[in-house]
This record gives C-alpha cells, sequence and structure tokens, in this order.
C-alpha cells in the first residue's frame, strides 16, 4: 500500500486529502466502505431492485476501473469499452451454455482471457496512435461489436440474444439477487487487489511513464508500442470480466444491453471520478448506477438527465468530482474572508 | 466491370455528404482543437427544426433551408461561446466528455422535443436518373457532388490564400501568440464552430431523405465522417473531401458485395488499415521543426 | 569505446550533421559545444536512435547501434538525459528513479502480478540503485515531491539521476546547467567529474555553460553547422580562431571570458 | 512615456509582483534583470495586458491603460514578443511576419515587411523557409521582426537570450540596439546582465520586488551586484 501510494499519479484532492490521513484513520475509511458493502443485504436484500442496482454499481465499478487504467494510468482513450464488456458477455454466455459444469472462476478467466485477445489485436494498431485518432478509432470498435454480434447470428442469436445462466460452483447455483451481489463483490475485491498489485509494480510504472513521456519512456528502455498493446490487453481483460459479472446479472447478452451510450457514460465517470484515482472510479460508478436506476421510469428523459449532468459536471467541476472538497473548502474560505491556499504551487516558471 | 463503376458512381452522393460533415468537424478541429463528437446531434436538430419550418411554419424549400442554416450558425456559436470557452484550457480529455455529454444531451432533447418517430422532407432536387457515358446518377446526386467539390474548394482557398484564412491557421497553430499579434481569437473560434454546424448541418439536412429523420440519424453518418476525416488526415480540407467520397464509395462497395449490414464495421476496419500503415491519415503531414 | 563514423543527418534539406566524425574513450567525460542550432542535440539522438542518420555507422564497444530500436540502446549501457526535461511529471522523483532500474530485469505482468520472488528481488534492487543515487546527487529530500512540483533546476537533477539509475556506461547529458543558477555550475561540473570513477562510466557531455564545459570536460568537440570545427582539450578548443568565430564570436577573449560567466544565467 | 506604478501582480494565491514600479522614456531601452522567479516576465505581461495587474497603473503617455486587454495594447502601440520564441514552425518567414500584420492594411503590409527585413537582412534570405527549420538565433530574430510588424511605439522582449549561445545572445542584442536607433521603447527582461550593455537604464528585481535601479553602465559594472541577485 505505501509503494501504491508513491506510485500514485494524478489524484484529485479528494484522495490526496485521504492520503494525508494518518494511516489509521485510512485504514479506517477502507474498513467502514468494506463493513457497508458487506452487511447491506442484510438491510436491502430483501428488495430485489435496490439489489440489481447495488450488483450493477459493481459490475460498473469494474468496467470504470478497468477503463480508467487505460485513460488515467495509462494516458490512452478509449471510447469503446463497453464493446469489451459485450465480448465479455458473449464469451460467459457461450462457456456456460456449451461447457456443463464449467467451475465459475474459469468461466470468469476464460470471458477475461478471450476479452484480453480481443484488446490485444485492437492495441495492436492503436498502440501507434493517440489523442482524437484513439478516440474515434475505439469508438467505432464500440459501434462495430454489437453490429458484429447482431450479424453473427450462428454464435450470437442475432437480436434475440443469449439467455445466461446463472453461476454455479460445482452443483451449487446462485440465482438469487443477493447471491449475484455477493459473487460480483468477491470478484470486483480481487480484481481491485490485482489491479493495486499491478500498479504498484515496475509494469505500472512502465504504464505511467509512457503517459507521462513517451520519449523519456524510450530512453529509459521501454517499448513504448508494446507497453500500449499491454495496457489494452490488461484493461480489456478486466473489462470482460465485467462483462462477464454483467452477463449473470442481466441473465441475458444481446446487441442492445452494450449501446455506445454506455462506453460514453463510462469514460465520463472515468472523467468526473478523477483520472487515476480507483476510489473515484468506483464512487462514478455508484453514481451512474443510482442515476439509471431512477430515471429507469421515466421514459424518454434518462439520456436528458445523464447527458445534462455530465455538461454541467464538467462546466463547474472540470477537475472531476474527487474536486469538489477542495471547491467547497475554498469557497468556504473565501467566505470566512480568509485568503485560500493553492492545491498545487504554480511552478517557479509560472510565476517569474 | 460496367456494375463495378455504377456502384463507384452511385457511393459518390453518399461521400458528397460524409464529406460536408467531415468538413464541418475539421473545420472546428482546425481552429479550436476540439474534436465535437455532437456534431450529429447538432445537426440533426437543425434538420429537425427545418422539418418544423416546412411542416408547421410553412416555409418554402429555399427559405426553410436558409433559416435553417442561420439556426446552425446560432447553435454552433452558442455552444462555443458559452460552454467550450469555459473549459478551453481543459484537457483534451475533459473536452471530449464535454462533447460527448452534449451528444447523449441534444439527442434526448431532440427525442422529448420531436419524438423519435421518422419523418422526411423533401430531396433538393427531384427527378430521374440520367445517362451520363452509360452510368445513371440521378439529379440530387449530381447537385450534391458539385456542392461539396464547390464548399471544399471555396474553403481551401480562404484557408489557404486569405488573409482570414492565415489568421485561422495561426489561432490553430498558437493561439495565445495569435492574440498577441492582435488576432481576435474568439470571434475567429466562436466563427469557424458556427460555419462547422451550419456545414454539419447540410449533411444532415442532405441525407435526411435517405435515411429518415429522426433523433439518432447521424450516429451512424457521424462514424463515416469521422472515417472520412481521418483518412484525410484530420486537419486537411481537401483531405476531407477526398476522404469522404472515398468512404461513400467503399461503403456503396461493401454494402454492393458484402452486406448492407457490416458496413460501418468493415469501414472501421478499413480506417484501422489506413491508420496502421499511415498513423496520420493519407493527407496528414508531420510538423518540421528543429530542437 | 563510442565511436562515429562520417554520420550525417538532415531534415527536408536543412543539415543538422554534416559527415561527423567522433570519438569518446571510456573512462572520461567529453563534451560537445556549439552555437544553437550546430547540431549537438541530434548527435545525442542519433546516438540514442531517435534520429536516423542518412549515412554514417555508430559503434558503442561492439555493437552497431544504428541497428537497434530505440528502446533496445539502453541495454548496451547507453542513458541520457533530456534539454528540456523530460521526466514522468505525474510520478514522485523516487518513482521517476524507478523507472530508471526497471531495466535491468524487467519482469512480466505476471510476475508482478503475483509478486513472484523474482518481482520482489527487482523491487529491492531497484530501490537500493535509486537510493545510491538520491544520496549521490543529494536530493533525498525531494524523494517523495511529485516531479512537475520541482523548480526546472532540480527537475534537470533528477533527469539527470534517472540516467545514472540505469546503471550505465556511457552516460549523455544535454545541457545539465541549464535552468541552474550561475552559483550552482562548480557543484554540478563537480558531481560530473565524479562520474566516471563512482559509476564507472564515461559522459558525453553538452552544455551552453562554458565555464561547466571547461571545469567538467577533459576532452572537448567543437561544432558548427552539424560539423566539427574542433577538438582538443578545454583550452586548445577555447583558443581554437575556428571555435571563437564559430560560437564565441570574434572578440577579444578577455571578454569572452567575462561573458561566459553571465551566459551561464541563462535558462 | 510607459510607466508602471507600484503595480501588484499574482496568480490565484501566489504573489509575484510586490509594489514594482518601472519608466521607460521615450526613445530608450530598459532592462529588467533578475533571476527565476523574480517578477520579471509577470511585469512584462502586466504592461502587455496578459495579466492584470490587482493593484496599481500602467499608463501611456500619461494615459492610464491598466484595464486594456492585450488586443487593446496592441492598438495604443505595445507589442509583446513572449517567452520562448514561439514560431510558428509550420509557417513559413514570410508567414510568420504576415501573422504579425495581421491588424495592417494589404499596402501597408508589404511595405512593412520591406521595413522589417531591412532590420533582419538574415530573414530575407529565407522568407520561403518553415520557421521551425531556423535555428534558434534565428527564430528569436523571427520572434522580434514578428513583433515589429504590429507597428509598436514600445516594444516589450520576454528573456530574448533564453537558450541561446553567446554569439547568437549578442546578435539578439544587437538587434535591439538597432532597433533603438529606430526609435522605438524597448523594455528587456532579461537574465543575462550582457543585455545591460544595450540598455539605458536597468531594473533588478528579485523576489517580486525592486532591489535597485540605475543607469545601466553602472548596474553593468557593479560586480557584487551581478553576484548577488543575478547569480540565483
Amino acid at each position: 500500500m505505501s509503494e501504491l501510494s508513491l506510485s500514485a499519479a494524478r489524484r484529485g484532492a479528494l484522495v490526496k486529502s485521504i492520503r494525508k490521513l494518518p494511516l489509521g484513520l485510512r485504514m479506517l475509511a477502507i474498513v467502514a466502505v468494506a463493513i457497508v458493502a458487506i452487511v447491506f443485504p442484510a438491510f436491502e436484500g430483501s428488495d430485489s431492485f435496490v439489489m440489481y442496482t447495488a450488483t450493477q454499481a459493481l459490475v460498473y465499478g469494474l468496467a470504470i476501473v478497468s477503463l480508467n487504467l487505460l485513460v488515467g494510468f495509462g494516458g490512452q482513450i478509449s471510447l469503446g469499452q463497453a464493446g469489451f464488456l459485450a465480448i465479455g458477455g458473449y464469451a460467459a454466455a457461450l462457456l456456460a451454455i456449451h461447457v456443463s459444469g464449467l467451475p465459475i472462476p474459469i468461466e470468469v478467466l476464460g470471458a477475461g482471457a478471450a476479452t484480453a485477445v480481443i484488446g490485444f489485436l485492437l492495441g495492436l494498431p492503436t498502440g501507434r496512435l493517440r489523442g482524437h485518432y484513439l478516440a474515434i478509432l475505439t469508438l467505432g470498435f464500440g459501434v462495430a461489436i454489437p453490429e458484429i454480434a447482431l450479424n453473427w447470428t450462428s454464435l450470437t442469436q442475432g437480436r434475440t440474444g443469449l439467455t445466461v445462466p446463472p453461476p454455479r460452483i460445482g452443483n451449487t447455483i446462485f440465482p438469487t439477487p443477493t447471491e449475484l451481489y455477493y459473487f460480483s463483490l468477491v470478484v470486483l475485491v480481487i480484481c481491485l487487489v490485482a489491479i493495486f498489485s499491478i500498479l504498484a509494480s515496475s509494469t505500472g510504472r512502465a504504464f505511467a511513464a509512457v503517459r507521462d513521456s513517451e520519449a523519456a519512456a524510450t530512453a529509459m528502455g521501454i517499448n513504448v508500442t508494446a507497453t500500449k498493446v499491454l495496457l489494452f490487453t490488461t484493461s480489456a481483460f478486466f473489462a470482460g470480466v465485467a462483462g462477464d459479472l454483467d452477463a449473470h446479472l442481466q441473465g441475458l447478452v444481446s446487441p442492445d444491453s452494450f449501446p455506445f451510450s454506455l462506453s460514453l457514460f463510462f469514460f465520463a465517470a472515468v472523467v468526473l471520478g478523477g483520472l487515476a484515482s480507483v476510489w473515484g472510479s468506483l464512487a462514478g460508478a455508484v453514481i451512474l448506477a443510482v442515476i439509471e436506476a431512477e430515471t429507469s421510469s421515466s421514459s424518454g428523459w434518462e439520456p436528458v438527465i445523464l447527458g445534462g449532468a455530465v455538461v454541467l459536471l464538467l462546466l463547474f467541476l472540470p477537475r472531476g468530482l474527487a474536486d469538489f472538497p477542495y471547491r467547497a473548502q475554498q469557497a468556504l474560505r473565501r467566505w470566512r474572508g480568509r485568503k485560500p491556499r493553492a492545491a498545487v504551487p504554480p511552478s517557479r516558471a509560472e510565476v517569474s | 466491370m460496367h456494375n463495378f463503376f455504377q456502384f463507384v458512381i452511385g457511393g459518390l452522393g453518399f461521400g458528397g455528404i460524409y464529406a460536408f460533415a467531415a468538413l464541418g468537424l475539421v473545420l472546428i478541429f482546425k481552429t479550436s482543437g476540439v474534436v465535437n463528437f455532437a456534431f450529429g446531434a447538432m445537426a440533426t436538430v437543425v434538420t429537425l427544426t427545418l422539418w418544423s419550418l416546412l411542416n408547421h411554419a410553412g416555409l418554402p424549400f429555399a427559405a426553410a433551408w436558409v433559416l435553417a442554416m442561420v439556426i446552425a450558425m446560432l447553435i454552433g456559436g452558442f455552444t462555443n461561446g458559452v460552454l467550450m470557452r469555459r473549459i478551453e484550457r481543459s484537457a483534451v480529455l475533459v473536452q471530449i466528455v464535454l462533447t460527448l455529454g452534449l451528444l447523449i444531451l441534444i439527442e434526448g432533447l431532440a427525442g422529448v422535443l420531436w419524438g423519435y418517430g421518422p419523418k422526411s422532407i423533401p430531396q433538393p432536387l427531384s427527378g430521374n436518373p440520367v445517362n451520363v457515358a452509360s452510368f445513371l446518377i440521378t439529379p440530387n446526386d449530381l447537385f450534391i457532388i458539385g456542392l461539396t467539390v464547390g464548399v471544399g474548394l471555396l474553403l481551401f482557398v480562404v484557408f489557404e490564400w486569405t488573409r482570414v484564412g492565415l489568421a485561422m491557421r495561426a489561432i490553430a497553430a498558437d493561439r495565445e501568440v495569435a492574440s498577441l499579434m492582435g488576432i481576435r481569437t474568439n470571434l475567429y473560434v466562436t466563427g469557424s464552430w458556427a460555419l462547422g454546424t451550419a456545414l454539419s448541418g447540410i449533411a444532415a439536412i442532405l441525407v435526411a431523405p435517405s435515411l429518415g429523420l429522426e433523433p439518432t440519424m447521424m450516429d451512424q453518418v457521424a462514424v463515416f465522417a469521422f472515417a472520412a476525416a481521418i483518412v484525410g488526415g484530420f486537419g486537411s480540407l481537401i483531405g476531407a473531401v477526398v476522404g469522404g467520397f472515398l468512404i461513400g464509395v467503399a461503403s456503396n462497395l461493401i454494402a454492393a458485395y458484402v452486406s448492407t449490414n457490416l458496413q460501418l464495421t468493415l469501414i472501421f476496419a478499413v480506417i484501422v488499415a489506413v491508420l496502421y500503415v499511415r498513423p496520420d491519415g493519407l493527407f496528414g503531414r508531420q510538423a518540421v521543426s528543429r530542437q | 569505446m563510442l565511436g562515429l563514423r562520417g554520420v550525417s543527418l538532415s531534415f527536408g534539406g536543412v543539415k543538422a550533421i554534416d559527415n561527423l566524425d567522433l570519438d569518446l574513450s571510456d573512462g572520461i567525460v567529453g563534451a560537445l559545444i556549439g552555437a544553437n542550432g550546430a547540431g549537438k542535440t541530434s548527435v545525442l539522438n542519433v546516438i540514442n536512435r531517435f534520429y536516423e542518420p542518412q549515412s554514417g555507422s555508430v559503434q558503442y564497444d561492439d555493437v552497431d547501434i544504428l541497428r537497434l530500436r530505440s528502446h533496445q540502446v539502453i541495454k548496451h549501457g547507453i542513458s541520457r538525459s533530456f534539454q528540456n526535461v523530460a521526466l514522468f511529471n505525474q510520478l514522485t522523483v523516487f518513482d521517476n528513479l524507478l523507472v530508471g532500474a526497471d531495466h535491468i530485469s524487467r519482469p512480466g505482468l505476471l510476475t508482478n502480478l503475483f509478486r513472484l520472488p523474482k518481482a520482489r528481488r527487482h523491487g529491492r534492487e531497484a530501490r537500493k540503485r535509486a537510493e545510491r543515487v538520491l544520496e549521490f546527487l543529494d536530493i533525498s529530500h525531494l524523494r517523495a515531491r511529485r516531479a512537475s512540483e520541482l523548480p526546472f533546476g532540480e527537475r534537470k537533477l533528477v533527469d539527470m539521476g534517472r540516467a545514472l539509475t540505469t546503471d550505465p556506461k556511457l552516460l549523455l547529458l544535454d545541457e545539465p546547467a541549464a535552468g541552474m543558477p550561475e552559483a550552482r555550475h562548480e557543484s554540478l561540473a563537480k558531481l560530473i567529474r565524479q562520474i566516471p570513477d563512482e559509476w564507472e562510466a564515461s559522459v558525453l557531455l553538452i552544455d551552453h555553460s562554458m565555464a561547466l564545459v571547461l571545469s567538467a570536460a577533459s576532452h572537448v568537440v567543437a561544432m558548427d553547422f552539424g560539423a566539427k570545427i574542433a577538438e582538443g582539450s578545454p583550452d586548445e578548443v577555447r583558443s581554437d580562431p575556428r571555435v571563437i568565430d564559430a560560437y564565441l564570436g570574434p572578440q577579444d577573449a578577455a571578454q569572452q571570458d567575462g561573458a561566459q560567466a553571465e551566459a551561464g544565467l541563462e535558462g | 512615456m510607459l510607466a508602471a506604478e507600484d503595480i501588484y501582480c499574482s496568480y490565484g494565491p501566489i504573489d509575484a509582483v510586490l509594489g514594482i514600479s518601472i519608466e521607460a522614456p521615450e526613445g530608450s531601452v530598459i532592462c529588467i534583470l533578475g533571476p527565476n522567479g523574480a517578477g520579471k516576465s509577470t511585469t512584462l505581461k502586466a504592461i502587455a495586458g496578459v495579466v492584470r495587474p490587482r493593484k496599481g497603473r500602467v499608463t501611456l503617455e500619461g494615459r492610464d491603460i491598466t484595464r486594456l486587454g492585450p488586443s487593446r495594447k496592441l492598438s495604443e502601440g505595445i507589442a509583446l514578443a513572449p517567452e520562448g520564441r514561439r514560431i510558428l514552425a509550420d509557417f513559413s518567414v514570410r508567414d510568420n511576419l504576415r501573422v504579425g500584420g495581421h491588424l495592417l492594411n494589404r499596402n501597408k503590409l508589404g511595405a512593412r515587411i520591406r521595413e522589417v527585413v531591412e532590420l533582419f537582412p538574415l530573414l530575407g534570405e529565407r522568407m520561403n523557409q518553415p520557421g521551425g527549420s531556423l535555428s534558434g538565433g534565428e527564430q528569436q530574430m523571427l520572434a522580434i521582426a514578428r513583433a515589429l510588424m504590429t507597428q509598436p511605439t514600445v516594444l516589450l522582449l520576454d528573456e530574448p537570450s533564453l537558450g541561446l549561445a553567446p554569439i547568437a545572445t549578442r546578435q539578439v542584442f544587437d538587434a535591439v540596439a538597432r532597433i533603438r536607433e529606430q526609435g522605438t521603447t524597448t523594455v528587456l527582461v532579461e537574465q543575462n546582465s550582457l543585455a545591460l550593455t544595450v540598455a539605458d537604464h536597468g531594473y533588478v528585481l528579485s523576489e517580486g520586488r525592486l532591489h535597485h535601479d540605475g543607469p545601466a553602465q553602472e548596474l553593468f559594472g557593479d560586480e557584487r551586484l551581478r553576484r548577488a541577485y543575478l547569480g540565483g
């Protein structure tokens, strides 16, 4: 954990202030979140809609963290992350349908691996591109995947989609909302541990090095293209796992489950939650799942509310939600008539 | 072989439409450095407005078109002057997300205001296909092709040979320096947003009769327009026009020989291939500079 | 031992390097001087494969450098710093150094993911090396600071430190004194002089500060318009009339010495 | 004719300039010296209208122009050649100059280019070369020439010797001397005290405050002052 906090790249002010807390308090905050996540079903378990929303938040959490790995920690752009979820979802469905008695860990790894292969292939050309080109190319990917799923009927059943059986270990199956919730929670936690482990290692440093300066990374012996391909592969793996979870949650994968707008919301959540902030991404996921649940009944207005929220938040909090406590603090200080302090002092060159 | 060329010619009409959309994108990108992902939704709103002007206000087609262009320019100018200007110093990511948010917001609003049922507007020119050197082409397609080439050339001349163009290129290269030299950068950038939105609006008006006018009509066209802009080098006006025609022809050939459903996917594969060979597009160029 | 033979490089008709021969023996500090645009940085960019010369050869010991890709150069012991400082801005100083040490044994993703013994050994080794560099440059107090927060002069030091952490046999330093107050030039020169003995690496140095070059280097090559115009000991090169003409300006040497002290302030 | 009176500037919470006054008589060259972070560039930007002072006045021939933005300042005849040259690398030398002449009418533009090229003959030989292909010294000349295209009465130069070799630095200062002969008032911000050799009056800044000022010759001769404030 200490090494992670050293490698932590640009984080929002919220995460920075969390990092400044004494270690004990920080652990306390993590433990508190963990306890809420674990005991939550004891209070809400009877309400299947709430449980569905909570599980959806976990799934989105993994999807958004996987995207943040790419965007925040690796400096790349993907507007087609839902395409990876689709591949993971279809892989999970096909594995569950065609291989009877497949243990769930193997299924999850299989869905992740299948997606990682596609991520590798997509990474090959995109490894050489940057900025807007990458944005548009990945956007094309996100649009193309559902189209392929729609047309490859022999494999995907076209628009009808594939019904996904509930996860199973041995002869035990987990069909209830609460069981699905815990299943997703366990997978999410394992993935987060893996992601933190990668980020704190030389591989994580190589990602950050390529993000911050490709020239210097090359001079330090990092193969920039190979590193980007590896980053895409890794991000795709975790997105594929999220797709697996999503498939079990929905019970169905179809081309319509992965609209382009889903990729956009993931991307917005990454930026609003704070680049290179895992906790910000998880917070973004919770907000996204709750807004979706709240607006699902008000037909037609959902995109207006979600899109409007993204626009307004960016205009007033361009550094993301994580910046909000800092902004509030500044406003409070101004209101009290004290002189605000800068979060990041401008470099001397800027001042001269 | 004759069939093949007939398909090529058949693709030019749509190619011109993609070219218009790509021109709008590239124009805005050149001066403001922003890829406006919301351009399709903005153009659709322009076309829906045109539909209302025709059907509710009962205006003649030409008058409605002119008025729609004015509204397009207001939408574009407003988007830059009120929204994008606030974040012009933010990271590229933030700008991308803002235009994406606008895309969702505007499409949603269009759905709420106009509904999702397809509507129809007439083509600028009707009439049966005419025979040109043994190939068939509709007057409307001829009109689109002529308009595209004309507008593309006009923009190119303005950009490369006039002082307004020089100022706009200077803004694209270094906005702060441009303003230090007395160039009114905000005016020019807002102007390019207005003009770029009008160009995308033309694309949407031209495509609506074939696709059916509805809020998400431009989603597909937008992907083709991005492809056209990329193939053309994203920053080259001539490249946008050529790229538009190339994509139009290629997608018509795919529809004819492969499958209509896989148009988007295969076009996507084509741009991946182009970018793999030439990361800056066919007309893109890398800066000559010395440390 | 580094050897360039007949290297030429041009960009769209502009010659950056013109048929250059250059030798650097092991264990010494060599310097490359010349006016802005004389092609000095281009030479470094050729050596670490950022630029592809149109002709000529670059040999380091027995390795034909021009056969390598740029990220492979460091495997053969050639490391560099950057003129405008290309640090990993969002990482801490310590992590910047660790990236330098990472090339020594690059554990794979899965090795890192499961923290296999190889990954842990690498981590220990890299931290040890980074600590030693912090100490050598006397910047231990900066270790937890984010690179982007540092003033330019300190970033230059970290940039140099990162190149040292790679355990180089040849260190290419691109204007290490730029942005540093003149008062620190002497101590910087002293540090650079120590590198061959303390780190068993030779140094090829570029700088505008004549004072630094004269004090740090034992062998100086002067360039103008991409070509070598003089070579020898610092004193020989300084008094070479072609150098005075092309680089220092045609004024009497005494005044130039004074002028040089000020020129060191730039950046 | 140009004066900054007791100006204060800050970037958010960071104070950069704390009560600096300078004065540039008509046709003179004044030089503002100081180490990194002394507030030199900020003072210059305040005069150019890029940064708005929190307190104090900027006056031109007695008129208060403190609140004018960069484009209005430009029409008052104040031009800034920014730090780091900022040449438009893809543009030819001629187009760089034409950008500088944006506010001139078509007939005047050609004549002004000829006048400016007379001052920098070297640029005349490279009119069609891309700006990015010039050497550092040539690029600095082009940056100054581009600012001169606006026909300023006051020219502000922000560290023109930055990153230049000694000989190119000398050439830049020689150019300043030639500009002075044309009667253009020049404010030169520098870290290199050689700039004093072409200036009439020098100001030494440190940590946002004025520490010393006097005739340039005198400051240049003051070894102690140069060591104390210009060394770090």
